[in-house]
């Protein structure tokens, strides 16, 4: 992929501006789900609110970049890579976009879960663990996506498997929680949509590195992988 | 821009556009003055002329009697004359024309025949009358007939009608002799289809420009020799015998219209200076004519081909 | 569109440039190019100003022919009789009465329509009234103009516009049922709309012929093109599907080129 | 296509085999077309080789009888008096002062008329007044050489009263005006085919019709303008019947326009009219004259020549 | 050569007399016989004769010996036929107040070759005549006319100054001098015949001291003297074999003295043109002239001369 | 918007062909989410596997969409409504998809439950009505898109909000159920990644119908009704 | 970019056409057309071919007045001052000394390169060397050109490629410090990569200067505007944000037209 700069400086800049919103865009929602993770740990209300607030961001964030692709295309005509970056992006702010709901979710979670009065929260470490990897790996596919480096996606896409397994054995274990104590099933079952959230975010995240390759190679490796993969059960 | 910028670059436009009268007024001066000359010479051949301007005029050959005298020996010589030049210089002329825009590959052989060209172009009148006088009525034995005239003019007049075909052919856009190519033509159908039918006009527009000088010349002529008295007309190129044509005519001995000019005004007697005029007015008409011819082709031609 | 795409080598060729070489007198214009031109399909060669594209496709008809100084070096195969177009005991003539060639700017003889058509078939001795003005209609058809003019076939062809001018020059070359048609930047003096009309016919025709076609506007080249070649310098860079070409080339002087970062 | 390749089954014309056939006698009327028209060509050299060999064979017998140097440099011309003197010098002064004259009137009448027509005139009057103008170089020259002695002279010597008769300043005036078109029909076709898009360059910078006139059109056809300059200097050297009849036919070392004086044309005529034997050194003279001549004019198309190289248009 | 065809070229001089004869000789033989008449001038006019292409030449002065040799070399024999007196004229314009006549001498001191550059006003060739510019007009140095003069005046043929007006054109001459006051020049007597309006001639003083002016009268005459020259026809032996040249020169001959008087010419006596005849007759083919030009010759000097042959 | 053909044939055929594509995909993916539905009922493997089957073709569809489109983009370079076209055909695809996804998931989860031996299925008239919606909901939005209706398409994102209901009614249900007998936990959480499934189907049928109002009128309405909608509870 | 936009009426303007009709003889060029001008921004005037777009920007420096029978209907005024441009009282030459126009094919002077931008200095009497050198450098740095030719300023204009004759050009039409810089077709004879580059300086340029572009390449429009008016039969039809004239234009006329649906 050529880092030589466009004929047209007004099209580099267009297109660097949608890059790095896209980055900033991915660094938002790395936050968001950080700190929606900490909430459910903290049961800090403030930062709560703060996710809420934060994911007006994020969907202003997909309105713009969409927008953007649009002017870019309907201004510049792209081909090749620069064709490749937009439809990514484009696909790639949609499970950003995402991503930053299920952030948000989580939060909206963490308030249910503390609404109902509840210090002790079943499996909190095990889902902290799956937070912190999901938040690496997008970390990760951003830094990836800026890089532009295909081989790192595919570890990435690899990687999601972690966190379905992550996910599969948190809902087990929740429920063997459940069936334990019967009066905890809302609050475990609030746990498990953390948890699908987790779990969910790994998807998108997935997503993205998809398109993190297509932009490098131009392939669509969506559902080719995949059905390699061993099927996951549960949730997804 | 400021108030006073405006003003002052009014003044200044002013000041510019008072130039554009000025030339406008200076152009039209000159070129009354050269119409003006045209039209003077004009109305004063024909003033001086007009009461020779009659039907026997033309009818009457030459005669020491100013008053009896007559152009007809005169311009039925400058009609064959410009006939033989025309059948020599613009088959050759054309023909060179397309060879060098056609065909010419471009070595020494064509550079000298194109500096040729545009140097013959430049050479003197007379100098082709020495040229005629060596070649055509000594080497060749022509004497003084149309033949040599004809020729004569022919070789004074080739390089324009080379450089208008070559012109017209020029004009003639690369877009479609490639067309023409590119389906297959040979360079020969090429030229018959496309290049001569396209080019006709330009290439007629010169010819007869190139006549209209050839038929005003005299210095070539007088050189060759031919300042005649001549009172009988060449045999009649169609006979009533078989093979009905005869070219006897090319042998003959002739005059042309200049020369009986020539021949007039050097006369003694100043009545023959009014069949001058009179012969001068008909000359003048006669270029006249074929320059209109030419306009006319011209703007029929611009008229029908558009690249 | 999104069928799979077959394979380039099991697609039947037309014709081939093999270790094509081609000097204008010192000038090494084109430099060792080897590329296939697909049966029935349209090829479009892009590359900047200068490249040797128009060049190449000159070479096809050989109209280097037609001014001195010029030199080819290697072979153009034409299948399936696999003559060598470049072979010096081969006719040009005869080249371009198998090729047929349409050119940037329209460039109708100034005759009448009717006429414009014959002439390729007048070239070769075709004279008689009924196979002329068969041939005329069909190659009228053919470039989608039959409907448009049939009324004043014996009007010149100037008065046509610019489009029609181009489509008629096109049904000239149609007329002689050439093996190729090769185009070379046929809508760079046309507006939009008879750009569009042209690169329609041009979709239609590769039903029935094959077609090389050269452009400088390389949005051309992907609307109308099965396959793409990218040339610069005279030399070929890349060759293949025009969606590959335009969405994921695989060298990078072609995707500098394709996404306007040339230079 | 080579003679055992198959037959093109595809192609709908006829088939190979007869196509070589049809080949080979195609390129036999091709190449002797070829050679007809190559032959049409090199007339003009042949007559250019004839006129050369015609006047250097004659030159050559005139030479042997006068040494080159007085051809040269001697300052009379009485080749045909008793005391002989070939001082080609005087012919040539004649012969350069009337010129002179003549382009001093028909260059700059001609260039603004030329700038006229092109730049400040209607549609109207342009289609009118060239082919008009073209006119009077159609008319024959012994006409000019009349008005030029009985009505040109005349006036002048209103102006002049010691002005001779003959002389060439009227000569030259006449010429001049006979050589008006020449270059004016030149100099005008070459700005008109300066492209609009020049002019509307100028005007869009606030320039005037003037200004875009002198500053672009005319630099811009600055070639064509000399081609023009060049035939019409060609033309008044060249010129015969006017100075035959109005210079007054005297040998006259001058450079002074107001004197009669002979040129090398109205020389050769007077000559070739005269009782001269030929064959004799005084007949020969013309031919000598006549090379002079030739030489002349080709200096003037050579400088010509390279003008139009050097400033040929590119727009 | 054409058939029925008479092919005469050569002197501007005589071509007026012959033009005449020829106009009326194919009116009274009903176009049946054509006639040519070219200016070649003599020398020209020689030179097509000798080399057979003429029938007849016309000559404003005897032909020369180089043309002898040629003619000789060609096997060309001819007859020469002198046809009529030109008288040349010396004119000057008509309000030239001073000059009333001249001598040779000072026609000689206005033309030798040393008055070149340094005669150039009126009171240097005579005191009497006023500080004027002298304006000089004459034939052009290739013509009979001028050999003539020049012989006659300066005493050496073809010797002359430079720095006057040749023409050709003798109308030229004509303009030159009517229009301005100091000209002087000279050339044919038609010329002067036809423009007595607008030129003067000036009287010459003859050899016998008295100053006389051209007419045709002073010319037969003889008194007018040394400026009146001869001018003939020479006619090609073979040709003459040809009936067509015969009834031609036949009526040359028979209408000659009528022509020349009408184009303003001096004819020769009637014994001349029989004599003329008679020669043709009788086949005495040569030139009385030996190949020099002479001056001079009177009317009764060229009868005895043509006699003797 | 113009109904009107283009200049280019072969661009009005690309065009139509994608339109078709995505009215193709979108009927599969109805059959899917119905079939999904019908396996939950009846417990038939053949048509398990069908659906398993199904999903690969909705991916294929997918994959070669997103192509057709980038390859519009590259030769056609779009503007105004085509490019709009073109842009919510790529996000649609990808809802679509997902809407595929969940029905392999639904039907996956109907495997899992007979698996277990289960017969007879809690909520599972709830759930079928749920789907049913959905089904009706899918069709709508296809038919919106395919006759450029945006009222529909606004009606359709309302619509959501019923989907969203029957979810939590389902949930809380289901944690009722479970309380009462810890043994279904099990069962019971399948058969709330089912209902999960069904209420994200909505969502992202909603997604589609934001589209449809994007091609129309070239406004994007996302990010714009959902706030002012009264906040979903539960799994979004 | 997606910075939301400035509502259009509160946006600085140059210059507006009003009620501007026009006539070529009889023809009916333009039709009554009402469209501002802002300032410090590029517009572009896109449309079919004999849509009047050209016309219309031709008014503007009242070229037009160069030919006879052309006639002006309305106005065009010029702020801040006020002045209606097509006033007959207003000298055509003050217009254009105020206006600078860049052709369609590059047009320098057959003078050296500082000639041809000295021209419009020296038109206006301006002929000290130092301020020629001055303006001349200013004028080259503004085109993006000084670089490439600031070593031979004294050769002739023509030794330039096309793209820098073209950009020679718009030095030329900035040497005088226009107020509105009008552009008509000014890359149609140029190269892919010289268009570029001139797409580039036009969005330098408007940092300093008003302009005013006419282009058949929708795409060029869709680069390098900042609002587009789309023309049709001598009415414009819409004018807009570039951004939403190619996104979402209003009008269903533009929409065919953007699409390539026109017909």
């Amino acid at each position: 992929m050529p880092h030589s700069e466009h004929l047209s400086k007004q099209f580099d800049s267009d297109l660097e501006d949608i890059r790095s919103r896209v980055l900033q865009m991915g660094g938002l929602v790395e936050s968001q789900i950080r700190s929606a993770i900490e909430c459910l740990s903290s049961g800090d209300y403030d930062l709560m609110a703060q996710v809420t607030d934060g994911d007006r961001q994020v969907n202003s964030y997909e309105v713009e970049i969409d927008d953007a692709c649009a002017h870019v295309i309907a201004r510049r005509q792209p081909a090749a890579s620069d064709l490749r970056l937009i439809m990514a992006v484009s696909k790639i702010v949609t499970d950003l976009e995402r991503t930053g709901d299920e952030a948000e979710k989580i939060a909206r979670m963490a308030r249910q879960i503390y609404d109902r009065g509840r210090l002790q929260i079943p499996r909190s470490a095990d889902v902290r663990h799956a937070g912190e990897l999901a938040v690496a790996m997008l970390r990760r596919v951003l830094d990836a996506m800026a890089r532009l480096d295909a081989q790192e996606a595919e570890r990435i896409i690899a990687a999601d498997a972690t966190i379905d397994g992550e996910f599969r054995g948190i809902v087990r274990q929740l429920v063997t929680y459940m069936m334990e104590d019967p009066r905890t099933i809302s609050t475990a079952l609030d746990i498990v949509w953390v948890a699908k959230a987790i779990e969910r975010i790994g998807d998108h995240i997935k997503n993205v590195a998809e398109q993190v390759i297509y932009i490098v190679h131009g392939t669509d490796v969506r559902h080719t992988t995949r059905e390699i993969v061993p099927e996951s059960d549960g949730g997804n | 821009m400021m108030p006073q910028e405006v003003s002052e670059i009014r003044m200044l436009i002013a000041r510019h556009k008072r130039w554009d009268v000025v030339f406008g007024i200076l152009g039209l001066v000159c070129l009354a003055l050269g119409l003006m000359t045209f039209v003077t010479l004009f109305v004063d051949m024909l003033l001086d002329g007009y009461n020779r301007l009659t039907p026997e005029f033309f009818t009457s050959f030459p005669s020491r009697r100013s008053g009896q005298a007559g152009i007809l020996s005169a311009w039925i010589g400058t009609t064959l004359v410009m006939l033989v030049t025309a059948v020599v210089a613009v088959p050759l002329g054309v023909a060179a024309g397309i060879y060098l825009e056609e065909y010419a590959p471009s070595n020494w052989v064509t550079h000298i025949i194109e500096i040729n060209i545009s140097n013959l172009a430049g050479v003197p009148s007379i100098v082709y009358g020495l040229l005629a006088l060596g070649l055509f009525v000594y080497e060749f034995g022509l004497g003084q007939s149309i033949a040599t005239a004809g020729l004569t003019l022919a070789l004074l007049i080739l390089p324009v009608v080379i450089v208008a075909t070559r012109e017209a052919i020029r004009a003639i856009p690369g877009a479609i002799r490639e067309a023409a190519y590119a389906l297959g033509a040979t360079k020969w159908q090429v030229v018959q289809g496309h290049i001569l039918p396209y080019s006709t006009g330009g290439i007629l527009t010169g010819v007869i420009i190139g006549m209209a000088r050839a038929i005003g010349e005299t210095a070539p002529i007088i050189t060759v020799g031919a300042l005649t008295f001549i009172a009988f007309l060449p045999p009649s190129p169609v006979g009533s015998e078989f093979p009905f044509l005869s070219f006897e005519w090319l042998m003959s001995p002739f005059t042309v219209m200049p020369i009986q000019i020539f021949n007039w005004t050097s006369r003694p007697d100043p009545a023959f200076q009014a069949n001058a005029a009179a012969a001068g007015f008909i000359l003048v008409f006669m270029t006249l004519a074929m320059n209109g011819l030419a306009i006319w082709l011209r703007l029929r031609i611009r008229r029908n081909i558009k690249w | 569109m999104a069928e799979p795409k077959p394979a380039l080598d099991t697609l039947p060729i037309k014709a081939a440039a093999r270790r094509l070489n081609f000097y204008y007198g010192d000038f090494h214009a084109l430099k060792t190019i080897d590329m296939p031109i697909h049966d029935k399909r349209v090829t479009a060669l892009i590359g900047p100003s200068g490249c040797g594209k128009s060049t190449f496709l000159r070479c096809f008809n050989r109209m280097h022919d037609l001014y001195p100084g010029n030199r080819y070096e290697g072979e153009i195969r034409l299948l399936p009789d696999n003559v060598n177009l470049l072979d010096k005991g081969v006719d040009p003539i005869e080249v371009r009465m198998r090729l047929s060639m349409v050119f940037q700017k329209p460039n109708p003889f100034p005759k009448t329509i009717f006429e414009n058509i014959a002439y390729g078939l007048r070239v070769r001795n075709v004279n008689k009234r009924a196979i002329l003005e068969e041939k005329v209609e069909e190659a009228l058809r053919g470039a989608a103009l039959w409907n448009e003019v049939k009324d004043r076939l014996h009007e010149q062809a100037f008065n046509l516009s610019g489009g029609q001018q181009q489509r008629l020059c096109i049904a000239r070359a149609l007329a002689t049922q050439p093996e190729i048609l090769l185009f070379d930047e046929p809508t760079s003096a046309l507006d939009p709309i008879a750009t569009a009309s042209i690169e329609e016919l041009i979709a239609e025709l590769k039903q029935k012929v094959t077609i090389l076609i050269v452009t400088h506007n390389m949005q051309q080249a992907a609307r109308v093109s099965d396959f793409t070649a990218y040339m610069y310098l005279g030399e070929m860079i890349e060759f293949g599907w025009t969606d590959d070409i335009f969405i994921k080339p695989t060298n990078p002087q072609t995707e500098a080129y394709i996404t306007g970062r040339f230079g | 296509m080579s003679g055992t390749a198959s037959p093109t089954l595809d192609h709908p014309m006829s088939p190979s085999a007869s196509r070589l056939g049809h080949r080979a006698s195609r390129h036999f009327k091709e190449k002797i077309i070829e050679l007809i028209l190559f032959s049409a060509a090199l007339v003009s050299v042949f007559t250019t080789a004839g006129i050369v060999y015609i006047l250097v064979s004659e030159s050559v017998v005139f030479f042997q009888h006068v040494p080159l140097t007085s051809f040269l440099f001697d300052t009379q011309w009485t080749p045909l008096f008793d005391d002989a003197h070939f001082g080609i010098m005087v012919l040539m002064s004649g012969t350069l002062v009337s010129s002179a004259v003549a382009l001093l009137v028909a260059i700059p009448l001609g260039t603004v008329i030329a700038i006229y027509l092109s730049e400040f005139a209607g549609p109207r009057l342009r289609e009118l007044a060239k082919p008009t103008l073209e006119l009077l170089s159609g008319v024959p020259t012994i006409v000019y050489g009349y008005f030029a002695l009985l009505f040109v002279t005349p006036l002048l010597q209103k102006i002049f009263p010691e002005l001779p008769g003959f002389n060439l300043l009227s000569a030259g005036l006449v010429m001049g005006i006979m050589i008006i078109p020449t270059v004016s029909s030149l100099a005008e076709d070459a700005m008109r085919a300066v492209p609009m898009s020049l002019r509307e360059g100028s005007y869009a910078m606030g320039a005037t019709r003037f200004q875009t006139a002198v500053k672009v059109v005319v630099p811009a056809a600055f070639s064509g303008i000399m081609a023009g300059y060049i035939l019409g200097i060609s033309r008044a050297v060249g010129e015969t019947m006017i100075l035959a009849v109005a210079a007054g036919m005297q040998p006259n070392l001058t450079w002074n326009p107001l004197e009669p004086a002979a040129t090398i044309t109205a020389f050769i005529v007077q000559v070739a009219l005269g009782d001269l034997p030929h064959g004799s050194v005084g007949y020969q003279t013309i031919f000598a004259a006549g090379l002079t001549l030739m030489l002349l004019t080709l200096v003037f198309n050579i400088i010509g020549y390279w003008l139009r190289h050097k400033y040929r248009e590119r727009y | 050569a054409q058939a029925n065809v008479v092919k005469i070229d050569g002197s501007s001089t005589v071509y007026p007399i012959t033009e005449a004869v020829a106009e009326e000789f194919q009116k009274s033989e009903k176009n049946a016989i054509k006639v040519t008449v070219g200016i070649s001038g003599t020398g020209g006019g020689f030179k097509k004769f000798c080399r057979g292409e003429i029938d007849i030449s016309d000559a404003s002065r005897p032909i020369l010996k180089k043309e002898m040799e040629a003619c000789t070399a060609a096997g060309i024999k001819y007859f020469e036929l002198p046809v009529a007196f030109d008288a040349l004229t010396v004119v000057i314009n008509p309000k030239n107040s001073f000059i009333k006549q001249m001598t040779v001498a000072e026609l000689k001191k206005l033309w030798e070759p040393t008055a070149q550059g340094k005669v150039m006003r009126w009171n240097q060739v005579n005191p009497a005549w006023p500080d004027q510019p002298v304006k000089l007009f004459g034939a052009g140095a290739d013509s009979g006319t001028f050999d003539y003069f020049t012989e006659a005046i300066v005493g050496k043929s073809k010797s002359s100054r430079g720095d006057y007006t040749a023409s050709e054109d003798d109308n030229v001459l004509v303009q030159g001098v009517t229009q301005d006051v100091n000209a002087i020049g000279y050339f044919g007597f038609a010329y002067y015949a036809e423009n007595t309006g607008k030129l003067r001639s000036v009287p010459v003083v003859n050899p016998r001291g008295q100053a006389v002016a051209p007419s045709m009268e002073n010319v037969i005459n003889g008194s007018y003297e040394p400026l009146s020259r001869p001018i003939f026809i020479y006619v090609n032996e073979k040709s003459y074999l040809r009936p067509e040249v015969q009834k031609f020169v036949a009526y040359y001959m028979k209408h000659g003295a009528k022509m020349s008087r009408e184009v303003k010419y001096v004819p020769l006596p009637e014994k001349a043109y029989t004599g003329n005849l008679d020669h043709l007759k009788k086949g005495k083919l040569g030139t009385v002239f030996g190949g020099v030009a002479e001056v001079g010759i009177t009317i009764d000097e060229l009868l005895t001369r043509e006699a003797k042959l």
